[in-house]
């Protein structure tokens, strides 16, 4: 089993980019690899709690909830944070906040990256 | 004793998104990432722009007094000041004709380095030699 | 038509510009757009401005980029926020961002 | 004097089309028109409070509230916002909630309307 | 009385970005915008894609069942039924190779609206009758 | 080097998988990046699957477009997100993502 990390820098509603990013975590998940997600850029308001679940709309706050109660490892970029309002006090729990060295590291102790940085 | 190499490709221009200005900050961040690692473990990032992408490097960028936002121009110039690597694509810079007095450097805060300007087959074997890459 | 079009990108991916007709064609080039007003690619200069219409680039947005606005295509002219709202009333009726 | 109303769909950070509608409402605001601003799609996260200004992001909570004390109206999608975790509990004070409707009557109304919906 | 005509104009595929969702929501809230203006007062928009834009109009579009949200498909198909004008570029649904039997209708939903399929001169028509336009 | 792209976009803005080399290469097909295995322009199919290549597009994201999975191009074989997991860990290094 490996260990595989994505960066996800696309926005919760919009480019489908961060649908993507969370069922490739939940197959590689359920295939046994180790996970982990970073989020920057406009993905870093996606840890906000209290989505409402609208058809119309993709939906990020259940399927997050989800992968990290599986285990997967999910960090956001604080200052790409703070900057969209987003709080750590609203913000999901079990969502870390760190810097960016956090998705280096990871990088380093992985043997995938798949650094989604389109747009 | 082990390094990991990471390539940062920047291929498209400034301000249309985030994306090239997180690749600055996201490769400087290597300086500070050996606290989140073993005695020993480095990382080397190799800041490359191609493409569109060369049009990060045009110096004078005013984003400050225009927008109140830090420039890519100054991202920049941090990268070159703390060491990193920084190349950026000879044929994309002549296709755009861009000359080398137009093309930013950190000359005035003290720094050692300069942007590499090379053919896209030296950011080839870059990319050949990094253990990850990342298209921003 | 008096039909004033933003252009915000350099690379477009949509052709609607090339296929729309008006009487009257405003092009004001705002964001990456203002690269159109300077940058040649293998010494030509973009084909948005073989169009027949009035060109304006926003200054703000060519200083971000570090262009020089006095350094130009002569057949743009930089134009301020202010003046983009002037361009707006009083010569343009409908208006289209790309 | 005329009526323009901007309709704006890019987030807050990343495109710079927000700090450019921002600042086009602003102008004509100061050349004595009236101006009306919706927000849809990824600018609807734009009304949550508390955004901290950093330097290396577009910041928009200071120069809203600055348009709205100047007499522009400011209008959000309810569902775009409530999608995207934004409350109104937790908004900007002074812009306005309402459906896709408001913008069409604001339309109907206007000499000039921007839709700024590109990407 | 007094009607104002919006061209709603998407040139773009769907799901890439949200915005060709939001023009059929945004233009279905004519239904209800009177309740914002006096008596007599209306508007009307037409819909209309064009260039990549015609690929929102290919029907069995399956974005419930796989990533469980509403299809761009069954918005248009709510604009259909409310009897909506909505229009497509012949030319581009040639250039694609798209034939009718790929099209979106609601007949399944008793609609008695088509979505009506005409030279891109037409769309130009439209633009040019409308107070406003908005491309998407 | 062995390397995986992610193309998540039909109109490419970026020319930079034309310009690098792979010893192995594979293009997955995401996104709007499906209807290259399926539209034609003018009758031809999409210049990207010229390339030397191994092709895969994603199931789930042609389903959500309306495009069938079993009437895609031959060259481009039908994945779903288990299936690109094994591509990403078993067949190639490198990841980017256009």
């Amino acid at each position: 089993m490996a260990t595989l990390t994505i960066g996800l820098f696309s926005s919760l509603i919009g480019s489908m980019n961060y649908d993507f990013a969370l069922k490739l975590a939940d197959a590689a998940k359920d295939k046994g690899h180790t996970v982990n997600l970073w989020f920057s850029g406009n993905a870093a308001s996606s840890p906000q709690k209290g989505q409402k679940h609208l058809k119309d709309y993709s939906h990020g706050e259940k399927p997050l909830r989800a992968l990290i109660e599986k285990g997967v490892e999910v960090c956001t970029c604080e200052a790409c944070s703070v900057a969209r309002a987003v709080q750590k006090t609203t913000a999901i729990e079990g969502v870390k906040w760190n810097a960016m060295h956090w998705y280096l590291a990871k990088a380093y102790s992985s043997d995938r990256v798949l650094h989604i940085g389109g747009e | 004793m082990s390094d990991v190499k990471i390539t940062f490709l920047v291929q498209r221009p400034p301000y249309k998104s985030e994306n090239p200005k997180l690749a600055t900050t996201h490769a400087m961040s290597y300086q500070v990432v050996e606290i989140l690692l073993e005695d020993g473990q480095t990382i080397t990032p190799a800041l490359c722009y191609v493409g569109e992408g060369v049009l990060n490097c045009l110096k004078d960028q005013k984003a400050m007094e225009t927008y109140g936002i830090t420039s890519t121009e100054m991202h920049l110039k941090n990268c070159l000041l703390v060491d990193m690597d920084v190349y950026a694509c000879k044929e994309d810079f002549d296709k755009y004709g861009i000359g080398e007095d137009r093309i930013i450097d950190a000359d005035d805060m003290g720094a050692d380095k300069k942007m590499q300007i090379v053919p896209f087959a030296k950011i080839q074997e870059l990319m050949e030699t990094s253990t990850h890459v990342m298209f921003f | 038509m008096k039909l004033g079009v933003f252009v915000s990108d350099y690379k477009l991916t949509v052709d609607t510009l090339d296929r729309l007709t008006a009487e009257k064609l405003g092009i004001i080039l705002v964001s990456n757009g203002v690269y159109h007003a300077s940058i040649k690619e293998n010494g030509k200069t973009s084909s948005l401005l073989d169009k027949s219409a009035n060109f304006y680039a926003l200054k703000e947005d060519l200083e971000t980029r570090g262009i020089d606005p006095s350094g130009i295509d002569s057949r743009v002219k930089a134009v301020n926020y202010g003046d983009v709202v002037d361009l707006i009333m009083n010569d343009y009726e409908k208006l289209a961002w790309l």
